[in-house]
């Protein structure tokens, strides 16, 4: 069934909203009223619903099936959650209201802060970036303004291992840091040697992932930690994979400067097909100080929201605008206070046990990259499709026609072909087990000869493969009203 | 535990798959020192364990009844946050598990909703702002606008970019901490409400670009046609930031009056306020400008059977592409958010849109009239869409506004808690009618100013 | 993709909620504990999401297409109706709380029944009936009632046309009445003259339905009224076609003295995969008196809910336990307050609109049964289909394949092959437009002489036709372990 | 009008295709005479105009705002409605527009997701009654009493069903409505909670069916084994009634004690109170009734193909095939309720429906506790599931719950409320306690009772 663009099926005297009439007084526009129509499609709410119903149903989401996308944590994302961030009393609070009358959000914001900081062993954290990338220069410029502060200006370099998410050199970049990347070893984790070697006195810091993005602990943490702080630098964890340690690990205890959380990954706020996440940021002592603003704190007469510079902090400034994120807030703190401390060690338990699962028993037909145990991901490349004439791309698109989304495909960039999965600790075994068995059924039709039905997967999803290359070449990225037809010539 | 759905069973059996001895031997990589749950003693001992639904409902529940809420009290906050009655329709769809627990769209085949909605925002956006291509989103206003004067930076290859004092504090405060620590320079003039500012003035061949709002943080309306002018003159691009997108219904827009690139919260439309946040950023520009724009993008294209289709496009700008040359490093975005705009704007429509405009720019003068009837009060702004600066001489702002939320009204929102070291603003006062706003709140909020000017 | 039934997928030791301890005291059970195992499955709370999306994900349903189905009001639901009903001030109410606590529910029940009186121009209305068909009961033990006050124990016909909803005989049924059937004319109404003729000093009341099952308003209403009370009975109007009248024509004025309304049809209440429906039955000044309990009354000091007899009221007793289906009337006073007098109107006029445009438009290869104008439902037969081996039913499912619930079949009994098509007045001329096209193009298929493609649709179903006589012959109506397999021997 | 898509042009193109001159002239077949607004004056002028949205929702909101809600105070009403904390997932899931918005599965191609979860509710309700089969839902218990006594006679083809004086009051007067007007006579005892009820010594040779209820509505819980042995010995079938479904969780269930049909009010799993009602009457029976019972059946089938899947059945039945011969005139039932139902109870499984039981006993235990330290009480209910008859010998319950009920305390419900005419219970007051009820609640019971009853 094919959804017309609502600028296809709207007609500008439809309106699916009913509204009182305006008094009819003189403006006081200055002039600047607008002229024309705007071109807006007009429907009815019947047809709105009806549209983003059916437009709803051309979507994989992890409410309907297994989306074992690595390095993304797709994992349930509790209705309670929905609920609590829904409560009048928290979604219908202007931001600027005064104090007095928002005692219960600053209380949300605090709790959350007391959790995560609980969590990592962290000195300080800033819940208002906006995402993980967001959080990721915020940690990035926390360190440039410690740099800043102590006068040394002369670090401008960023170690980013060649296995880093694109992010971390973007927004290395963003901090006005250069990036120098620093290779794998065999094993999949950072080359110690390789590392101590990068690190000279123009180094500001680095960027690592823990796990990695190879799903391995980096064995080395302590000693590359060791080396950084030797050497005057800085060092930044990316969080991306804390689901993996969450409950187990603390960040601190790592040698950690400064890590961002993903709120919709590992504390389960919904992604909503790209977002609204929130990556609030934790910060060790010699960061701290150097915490944006806004931030809560409490003292005897209740909560506050410090908005300006106020005692020893230096603020390097504001992320945001208003407070972050706030109705993230709400539902991260409703999974964590549900999940507990006993329940983050075993759902990081569990995420891990689910990884290692795959691994073992994909492990039969496709090549993994590293020896195992993985910790919460687990990484194959395309060896085992080598002389089939199938691709990663290819083999991922016959998922779709089994009823899968498929994992994460050539990243991490240090192997061929990567595919990355990841399948969290909210999936059963009955869920990973039919997933093991289809894909292994693939990986044998593969090996059997049959290209074609790879190439021209898949055959059963709302679209068939679309044409990128067009869409980049050519872009089309709004909808324009058709030209006129010259009949009345 | 309620969210995991291994029995211990399930466990023995896997473990015995995958041949280890239990669940904290395939943590055997990590170093002993960093484990800090096997500590004697533990390292979370402090943390709670797991709560049943029901208790975190009440606890929570308890912490949301501690609050005003906006609705419960005669409300005209504004200042970048405005109250707008969102049909029901619009969260019962964004609630369906197809949109809400999808990833970003990766994998177009399964993921057409997210793409044609976001193709249709797109669209929308360009429509109200009068620019030719929009963005997928950003976070919100604030980032946009900091993007916006990078993007500028990357576009007229200059390091210079000029603010107006009347630009949203926040938005001035979130682009100075992102260029902070690049090569790029800002200037920022005061807040001034009672000048008029001069920045064509200021702008020069170094320029990049100059961020302005429309209306500004003080409520007033401009024509920017002129400034428009001056910066193109000059090579420099007009950066205009939008806080209330309802306003776009009434008002000339943006790129009517020669605006290079708009960005927009879009909050307002869409979304209940949530104490600020999660918002979405509009972020609109020229199409010669598309491949220096942040953030993600859908395009038209058609799939193996001919067939029109949606996927993301141009994401050789991106950082998962590009890295440290990408045009951000933006990623996770406001999908969610930028949903629930698209189904309000489209419940509205042409028809109701235009009309929603009229009827908040009709309540805020009749707000105006009702002000202007208190003693001992200014309302200084001249032209506005549905906010207005007053001025209390001889009182501060924020007081007042402590006194009155004392009798349950919230009054408007104190220029103090923006510009706290600027003593001359501390008798202004910013107030905002939507079409939530009824004329008996308008004459409550007068009788009690009249009472606290005393 | 196959969903499992929860039976095969859980598993005892998994739950989806997480609830305190219980103390540890003797128990007040007086030996009546259970013993051993239910056979419950459990599931954790992803599990029984996932599951429960994946089902409603075979289904169909107004919010994902036009759903045409005669005699069901299958319009949209507005979502403000389901969210004001679960307004903790409306959903969190015991129904035996103090009358003082409750006097907002109260205020929607007694504004609720005077929109039904305002909109049918009738005496009293008993809101408690749980559906239609609990509605005709209590019309028709209403009717009961007021015979055997006035002593009147001779009437024990009811007359039904054969039109009839299967419900209405059932109902009279249920109060000893015997059912004398009255046939229809050639135009698709009830014959005056035989209508006449049956209407003796034995009859208790006529069940009449209109506008009636041909879709088609009973031209004849007023003498046939006349004639049912001239002859010293009662008469019950089946209100389920309330739809294309409302705003219209006051039920009153129609000489009825007991209908029901069916808030899931006409006022827009969810259907809910069956139900939870409401019936309120709305009476004449004759049959007022015996309306059963409750009703709610509002005096000088609020409201009252009237559980027992009272005053001058005859209740013929209690239909329902509690008050009603409270949560319907939320949603139907919200959907008639946003409608209101003009909308009501206008919506009615429009769901007749666009039946009448079907008739036009299909009426091209279909044949209709009867001459136009229609009312709200356009009624076609088999004629068309002579000779083609295609059958109304395989002609409905084909339509499946074409992305539209099909109408109403084989319904009413009056018609060979009967097609009763409701497009309801939430349709846009889009969606009109794309059904005829396609309905067009099957019936061009079908006389172009392609039985086979018809007899075996439909193909892109969630299910392909399913065996009805094998269900009915050897019924399985629950799920049982499977039979322990032997392998221990 | 928000609801309604057609536009004039629609309307005059829709108008000209059909030939029809307006539409008013669709309607010319009715008399003009009945067509009130047409009248000159209107019929319908009283009538207030369509509203908005935000003015819907402001207007009912007050309405909402002006009851006090359960949750909001200590709260231990029962009597048939027991309020339970439903988990937020249930209510999620019931509004998919899928399940919300679809009719009666009339075409099984396009309701699988409809009939497969009538066939696990089928299932689950049969498991926890101890009966063989259950049907997809009746109204609410009491319709389902009514229902099952009319029932109980065409399988015995007797006249005659007794009602125990211990049955929900409304349960009785339902029947009893309901049986009215047929040829059956209904015998109910009087209520009488301080005596053992002699039903056995009633049943003879043209007793169709005895109809208790376990707990009984004064909270007893009761062995039926010696009164089913009597009933069948004298060939009638024994209907037990179960007001709360959670008791059945810990309880001897009605199947295992020798009921033929049990009958249960489901709302108190995955429901909210509302008021009452929309309930969902769960209607269990042996399998040799099957065809004498009222209501839809899914039933397992295959298709085309040979795959498993589900279709109502045995409709014939039904009253849509068997018109006045039909087993019942029920039509449109409980669907959606019964879906919350099934998803409540998945959730909780096996491990969670037992605790749930528990937990809600030992809370009813505690409550006890704490009522017998009240002077002047006297609880009377020997052996319960979770909720009891407490005396206030001298006083009138419904008073002593007023006076507390304005001291923001729902203490029980009053026995005068159903018993007006006996004047010998005007002492009586049902209080209960669930897993939503805190230890704190139940000394704030004890105290305020105290008080009252000095």
């Amino acid at each position: 069934i094919e959804e017309p663009l609502i600028f296809e099926q709207g007609h500008p005297d439809k309106c699916g909203v009913d509204l009182p009439e305006p008094a009819d007084k003189p403006d006081r526009l200055g002039g600047l009223a607008r002229s024309g129509p705007i071109g807006l499609p007009g429907l009815s709410e019947p047809e709105v619903v009806r549209h983003y119903t059916r437009l709803s149903q051309k979507n994989y989401a992890i409410d309907s099936g297994f989306y074992p996308l690595g390095s993304c944590t797709m994992k349930h994302n509790p209705r309670l959650n929905e609920r609590l961030a829904r409560l009048p009393g928290f979604a219908d609070l202007h931001p600027f209201q005064p104090e007095a009358t928002v005692q219960g959000a600053l209380a949300v914001m605090h709790r959350l802060s007391a959790w995560l900081l609980g969590l990592t062993g962290m000195e300080a954290v800033a819940l208002s970036p906006g995402a993980g990338a967001h959080g990721e220069l915020c940690g990035m410029q926390a360190i440039r303004a410690a740099l800043d502060a102590r006068g040394d200006d002369g670090r401008r370099v960023v170690l980013v291992p060649d296995s880093a998410h694109g992010t971390n050199p973007a927004t290395a970049a963003l901090c006005g840091f250069r990036v120098r990347g620093i290779p794998g070893d065999a094993r999949g984790r950072v080359d110690l040697a390789a590392f101590k070697a990068a690190l000279d006195d123009g180094v500001a810091g680095v960027m690592l992932t823990n796990p990695n993005t190879c799903g391995l602990f980096e064995t080395d943490i302590l000693a590359l930690s060791e080396a950084v702080h030797a050497a005057g630098a800085y060092f930044y964890l990316d969080g991306a994979n804390f689901n993996a340690i969450v409950g187990r690990v603390k960040i601190a205890d790592l040698g950690v400067d400064a890590m961002h959380i993903n709120l919709h990954k590992t504390f389960s706020t919904p992604h909503g097909g790209g977002g609204p996440g929130a990556g609030p940021t934790v910060l060790s002592p010699a960061l701290a100080p150097f915490a944006p603003l806004p931030y809560v704190v409490h003292d005897g007469a209740g909560y506050r929201l410090v908005e300006h510079v106020e005692g020893n902090a230096r603020p390097f400034g504001r992320m945001k605008g208003f407070h972050g994120q706030f109705g993230v807030f709400v539902r991260a703190l409703a999974y964590i206070m549900s999940m507990g401390r006993d329940g983050l060690h075993r759902a990081s338990g569990d995420a891990v046990l689910n990884a290692n699962y795959l691994l073992a028993r994909l492990g039969e037909a496709l090549t993994p990259s590293f020896e195992g145990p993985c910790m919460h991901e687990a990484l194959f490349d395309d060896r085992f499709l080598k002389g089939t004439g199938v691709s990663t791309l290819d083999f991922a698109k016959a998922m779709l026609d089994e009823g899968f989304h498929p994992m994460t495909m050539y990243f991490p960039l240090v192997v061929h072909g990567a595919m990355l999965m990841e399948p969290t600790e909210t999936e059963s075994r009955d869920s990973l087990d039919a997933f093991c068995d289809a894909v292994l059924a693939l990986a044998a039709k593969a090996k059997a000869g049959d290209a074609a039905f790879f190439t021209h997967a898949p055959r059963h999803t709302p679209r068939r493969r679309l044409d990128e290359t067009r869409a980049a070449r050519h872009p089309v990225l709004r909808w324009e009203p058709p030209a006129p037809t010259r009949a009345a010539e | 535990m309620r969210y995991l759905p291994l029995t211990d069973d399930d466990r023995r059996a896997m473990l015995a798959r995958i041949g280890a001895a239990s669940v904290d031997d395939l943590f055997r990589d990590v170093p002993p020192a960093a484990l800090s749950d096997a500590t004697p003693g533990g390292g979370f001992d402090a943390l709670p364990d797991h709560a049943t639904e029901m208790a975190v409902e009440r606890d929570l529940a308890a912490l949301a009844a501690r609050n005003t809420t906006a609705g419960s009290v005669p409300s005209f906050l504004g200042a970048g946050a405005y109250r707008h009655h969102v049909p029901a329709a619009v969260d019962h769809l964004i609630q369906r598990g197809e949109f809400l627990t999808a990833y970003t769209p990766y994998q177009p085949e399964v993921s057409q909703g997210t793409l044609q909605y976001l193709y249709e925002f797109q669209t929308q956006v360009a429509l109200i702002t009068g620019m030719e291509v929009a963005n997928a989103s950003m976070y919100d206003a604030a980032t946009g606008v900091a993007e916006a004067a990078a993007m500028a930076c990357r576009v007229t290859r200059r390091k210079r970019v000029l603010l107006s004092g009347r630009l949203h504090p926040h938005y001035r405060a979130a682009t100075e901490t992102f260029l902070r620590y690049t090569d790029i320079e800002t200037e920022a003039l005061d807040p001034d409400p009672m000048a008029v500012e001069d920045l064509i003035g200021r702008v020069n061949p170094g320029t990049a670009c100059v961020v302005v709002q429309n209306p500004d943080f003080f409520g007033r309306l401009s024509d920017l046609a002129a400034l428009a002018d001056a910066c193109h003159a000059e090579g420099a691009l007009l950066i205009v930031a939008v806080a209330e997108p309802v306003s776009l219904g009434l008002v000339t827009p943006p790129g009517a009056m020669g605006a290079d690139i708009v960005v927009a919260e879009g909050h307002a439309i869409g979304s209940p306020l949530n104490f600020g946040g999660p918002g979405v950023g509009l972020f609109a520009t020229r199409k010669k400008f598309v491949r220096h724009m942040p953030g993600r993008l859908a395009g038209e294209t058609v799939d193996e059977d001919g067939r029109r289709g949606w996927v993301l496009t141009l994401s050789t700008r991106e950082q998962h592409i590009r890295r440290e040359k990408a045009t951000s490093n933006i990623c996770t975005n406001s999908g969610l958010i930028a949903l629930a705009w698209t189904i309000h704007m489209t419940l509205l429509g042409e028809a109701g849109f235009t009309k929603l405009a009229r009827l908040n720019h009709m309540k805020a003068v009749e707000l105006v009239e009702h002000l202007e009837t208190v003693p001992n009060l200014k309302v200084v702004t001249p032209t506005f869409f549905n906010e207005v600066l007053v001025r209390l001489p001889g009182h501060g702002a924020a007081a007042i506004v402590e006194t009155l939320a004392e009798k349950g009204l919230l009054a408007g929102v104190p220029l103090s808690r923006f510009y706290p070291t600027y003593p001359e603003l501390a008798d202004g006062l910013l107030v905002c009618a939507t079409e939530t706003t009824e004329s008996a709140d308008m004459a409550a909020l007068a009788a009690a100013l009249t009472e606290a000017l005393r």
